[in-house]
């Protein structure tokens, strides 16, 4: 550290909310074992506490809002799909619908069943993998491995019906791209079953174990007065106790005939993270065997020819981490004029740094994971000390000395 | 710490020795078969006998993996045309199936091969239709 | 939402409404896009902030404020000159919008006055160009960008 | 010192024994672990991927060593081989073919007691001398909880030796000796209990895993080593994984002890090893099993718990067994 640059020289305000020290910025990212995505989010510490969290996006920005300008209409229902690995049927659904919806055309019931059974089986699959996550992050693998291990069912249902694990290419512009397989409703159901009864024994679980329970009861805490001043979307938005669901609201596919139970949850915590998506895991089983019970027979696709009239279209689906929004503007051409894509976890991102404040370091990786992040979604945390005006960045050494500084003062 | 004294410690101990008993969920897969299912989305493959030549898969590929070459010339009426054929650069191939939706002809399926690692991602490219289908 | 509450805010603001099949739009100059957003979320019922999107429209770029209600949206519409790309801020009353706001200086080179993120990046590399017209514009080329940064 | 017992030093049940028995306990370890999941576990190298740690081993000894710029090359090079000599050497004072141990002496419960400390030590040394960012927090973390269970693990094994009225494990009137006829487990489960908890935060094993918490802090403080290095250190968390299970034998469940039906003097000696490699495995299990059942514990959850229950109730432990010696 040269004299120059000293601590008071370098202030700059945190994201317009306070002031703070550069030299005092602890990084949390790009590359850390808790993130598997890369993205940076400056923690400003005081102490061993979290004070403020300045997110830095962008580490994964693919382009593909430019991109998608210069593919063609059906191209570009391939290239959204590979925003997010795991809710990139909820992508092409969002695309397809917005496209649609320019067009005029309607998609026939059939087509739009068998949307909702894909896109719920993926709910499921996505909050399997979240609950699991969790349970890596608190260090208990084996629950982590457990429910990966359910998930598996929902994969291998998935395969079968639309011939990939995730990127299944299967929402096409004008209805879905296959017929069911032959069969595959009885396997639904036997499956749906099996996975009910897991995610009952999860619940219990989750609710009861003490050494899970006192990492996520009263952890990552908001308000409901704060979910509506960052207005995060999905579960996030539920547990603080306000049901707002697209599927609900704005009902697409299906769902205005088969509805979803919002589930919402009032403690705002990870622990009621948990218990919330648990109930959604159940409610999706219950939505996905009543699908398949009602599913009317008919077309499953109309073919829609492939210059889109000029216009404006706006489309939000509840992918299994919130709202996904798209806009659509057509110039009449063989491709889109400009496409618009705002993921769930930029919504949420904003929440999850206000979860993070007055946490420790130590919490840092659970309560990230509450919010289910999806950077390849979205498109950086760094943690500042406040009182000791010291740069964790720098190197090894001066590490050393403040961890043997924190642990004296934290011993006397 | 109060919670610690009336504790529910150990929630998971009766379902661990239930899992030893059942059958692991992971595959032998390098050292034993792997089953995917009818659909699954593998390697392309080309019949060359049905291929026209019409150009369709190379229009919609949407990760350009579609090159059509020319192979030779023929006379519809008095006019000369080329004859062209698919050349797939596997490597960038994102198996969407979209040139099998499209193919009037029923040339192009998707294979339920997964085993695509090679050396040299040269070695995928496959000109199967340039050779025989003239 | 009612549309007779939008239209008189329309008319006290100067603009104009305009309904699609899901969408209302307000059509508002860029300095009454404040006081428009400000009103359009604390009406009743919960207007929540989708996204702010921006558009490409040749001399000017869109901005378009997309508030999800029920079945549909509120959209407060403007449009700001590409020779002087400079509107207000509406963090101070609606902080969800500071992420959305610092994409769109990013990547349409809007400056949003009073956003936290002015004048740095968020999406797009540190290393971007100044000079390079931002990526979403219709003038960008990818070709040239990438020579400027010295990748080609 | 005789050819036969530096046979047992050396060989069975001495020290190459009990490496190839912590081969064998990483072995089970991840294949209960594995099991307990729904995984397979280690299934290639061997008949159920038995020597699938052995294998490890030698990959690691064979790999490059990348040694970080600011570390402390002596300590780096020298501290691993220290770090291993202090189980190795503990071990050889448990008793395994009678009551009594190959080496022993009349203070050796003192011994384990500053085995178990030098330990510590040295994985703090080596972290440091490491000097990564996540080694240094690591350490923090061990140091923290080091402080907070030493003193519930020295009076755990403190109980045992006022209940047999002696501080030797293997002697001839030892504390093994003295759980002839009943062991101590029964008269002091308590501290058998605190040992084994003790036991999980000393070998780093979930509850206790903070200060090698992959998720939050990489590889704890081994995030640096590499090579040789990393694969004696890694051996020897296996050895003292062995070594703990072992004393927890000793000390509570009565060493070798059990019914001898024959007189002859070597099928003694071979009931002896059986009964206490059964103990042994018994003990591993139980550590594996608590290991797959918990989740991680915050450090000042962990030092709150230790010292405002774990303490007192070792305290109380202790003065029920002086009661009972001693009224």
């Amino acid at each position: 550290m040269s004299e120059d640059t000293k601590p008071d020289q370098r202030r700059e305000s945190s994201a317009g909310l306070m002031q703070y020290s550069v030299e005092s910025a602890m990084p949390f990212g790009p590359v850390h074992p808790s993130l598997k995505e890369p993205e940076y989010f400056k923690l400003i510490l005081e102490g061993e506490k979290i004070v403020q969290v300045i997110p830095r996006i962008g580490y994964v920005h693919r382009g593909i809002e430019r991109a998608a300008q210069e593919r063609t209409w059906v191209k570009n229902t391939y290239l959204f799909e590979r925003i997010c690995g795991i809710c990139s049927f909820a992508h092409s659904l969002g695309y397809t619908h917005a496209v649609e919806a320019l067009t005029g055309f309607e998609v026939p019931k059939r087509g739009r069943y068998i949307r909702l059974i894909v896109a719920e089986l993926e709910r499921l699959h996505s909050h399997l993998l979240w609950l699991g996550l969790v349970g890596h992050w608190a260090g208990f693998d084996t629950l982590f491995m457990w429910v990966w291990k359910d998930r598996e069912h929902i994969l291998d249902l998935e395969e079968a019906i639309t011939g990939n694990r995730v990127n299944k290419s299967y929402s096409i512009i004008g209805g879905v791209r296959m017929e069911l397989p032959d069969g595959i409703a009885a396997k639904i159901q036997t499956e749906l079953k099996y996975i009910e009864k897991r995610a009952d024994y999860y619940t219990k679980l989750v609710e009861t174990e003490e050494t899970l329970t006192v990492r996520t009861r009263g952890v990552g805490r908001i308000t409901q007065e704060t979910a509506r001043r960052l207005c995060p979307v999905g579960p996030l938005l539920r547990c603080t106790g306000i049901a707002r669901d697209v599927r609900a609201e704005d009902p697409y596919a299906a769902y205005d005939e088969i509805p979803p139970h919002v589930q919402t949850s009032n403690d705002g915590d990870i622990a009621s993270l948990l218990t919330l998506r648990l109930n959604e895991v159940r409610d999706s089983c219950r939505m996905v065997s009543e699908a398949v019970e009602k599913l009317p027979t008919g077309p499953y696709k109309v073919s829609i020819p492939r210059a889109v009239p000029q216009g404006e279209s706006t489309f939000h689906v509840e992918a299994p981490r919130g709202e996904l929004f798209y806009f659509v503007k057509s110039g009449g051409g063989s491709a889109p004029e400009r496409v618009k894509v705002r993921s769930s976890t930029v919504a949420n991102i904003l929440t999850a740094t206000e979860m993070l404040k007055g946490h420790t370091l130590a919490d840092v990786p659970i309560v990230l994971t509450g919010m289910d992040p999806c950077f390849g979604c979205m498109d950086r945390i760094s943690v500042l000390d406040v009182d000791k005006s010291k740069e964790w960045s720098i190197g090894g050494e001066e590490l050393r000395t403040y961890g043997i500084e924190y642990y004296k003062r934290k011993l006397s | 710490m109060k919670e610690v004294s009336r504790r529910n410690v150990g929630q998971a101990v009766g379902e661990m020795f239930r899992t030893v008993l059942q059958t692991p969920i992971t595959e032998k897969y390098p050292f034993g078969d792997k089953v995917v299912t009818e659909r699954f989305r593998g390697k392309l493959d080309i019949d060359p006998v049905k291929c026209t030549g019409c150009s369709i898969c190379e229009i919609v590929c949407p990760a350009q993996v579609i090159t059509m070459v020319p192979v030779g010339k023929k006379m519809i009426g008095t006019r000369e045309v080329e004859i062209k054929r698919p050349s797939f650069e596997l490597y960038t191939c994102i198996m969407c199936g979209q040139c099998v939706d499209d193919c009037k002809f029923g040339a192009l399926t998707l294979t339920r091969n997964f085993e695509l690692a090679v050396f040299k991602k040269e070695s995928t490219i496959m000109k199967k239709a340039l050779t025989i289908g003239k | 939402m009612s549309s007779k509450e939008l239209t008189d805010l329309a008319s006290k603001l100067g603009g104009s409404v305009t309904t699609h099949v899901k969408t209302v739009e307000l059509n508002v100059p860029p300095d009454k896009v404040l006081e428009a957003c400000k009103s359009v979320s604390s009406m009743p019922g919960l207007y929540h902030l989708s996204t702010i999107t921006g558009l490409d429209l040749g001399e000017e770029i869109g901005i378009l404020y997309q508030f999800w209600q029920g079945k549909g949206f509120v959209v407060v519409r403007t449009a700001v000159p590409k020779t002087d790309p400079k509107i207000q801020s509406i963090t101070g009353s609606l902080p969800s919008a500071i992420l959305y706001e610092a994409e769109i200086q990013d990547l349409l080179g809007v400056s949003f006055e009073g956003n936290p993120y002015l004048g740095k990046r968020l999406l797009l590399p540190d290393n971007y160009p100044a000079e390079a017209p931002p990526p979403l514009r219709k003038e960008a080329d990818p070709e040239k960008i990438r020579k400027m940064m010295g990748l080609e | 010192m005789n050819p036969v017992q530096v046979v047992e030093l050396l060989l069975f049940p001495g020290l190459t024994f009990f490496v190839w028995m912590a081969f064998a306990f990483e072995w089970l370890d991840r294949k209960t672990y594995a099991r307990m999941q729904g995984r397979r576990g280690p299934v290639v190298t061997g008949p159920f991927g038995l020597l699938q740690p052995v294998a490890d081993f030698f990959k690691l000894a064979s790999k490059e060593e990348i040694i970080p710029n600011q570390s402390d090359r002596f300590v780096l090079r020298w501290g691993p081989a220290l770090f291993f000599a202090a189980p190795a050497i503990g071990i050889v004072f448990i008793p395994v073919l009678g009551t009594q141990a190959i080496l022993n002496h009349q203070l050796d419960l003192l011994f384990m007691l500053f085995i178990l400390a030098f330990s510590t030590l040295m994985a703090a040394m080596l972290g440091y001398a490491s000097a990564g960012r996540y080694s240094t927090i690591a350490v923090g973390r061990l140091v923290v909880q080091y402080t907070s269970y030493e003193v519930p693990l020295i009076l755990s094994m403190i109980t045992p030796a006022i209940l047999a009225k002696s501080l030797s494990i293997g002697g001839v009137n030892g504390i093994v000796a003295a759980q002839d006829s009943m062991w101590y487990i029964i008269i002091a489960p308590v501290a058998f209990a605190i040992f084994i908890i003790a036991s999980l935060a000393e070998l780093e094993k979930p509850p206790f895993d903070i200060p090698s918490a992959k998720t939050e802090i990489v590889g704890g403080w081994m995030t640096e080593f590499s090579g040789n290095t990393l694969a004696y250190v890694k051996l020897t968390k296996s050895l003292s994984y062995v070594f703990l299970s072992a004393l927890a034998v000793s000390l509570f469940l009565g060493g070798p002890g059990g019914p001898v039906i024959s007189s002859n003097q070597n099928l003694q000696a071979l009931f002896y090893a059986i009964y206490f490699f059964v103990k042994l495995f018994a003990v591993g299990f139980l550590i594996f099993v608590i290991k797959t059942a918990l989740a991680r514990v915050r450090i000042d959850q962990a030092t709150k718990l230790f010292w405002t229950i774990i303490t007192p109730l070792s305290l109380a432990q202790l003065a029920v067994a002086i009661f009972m010696v001693f009224r």
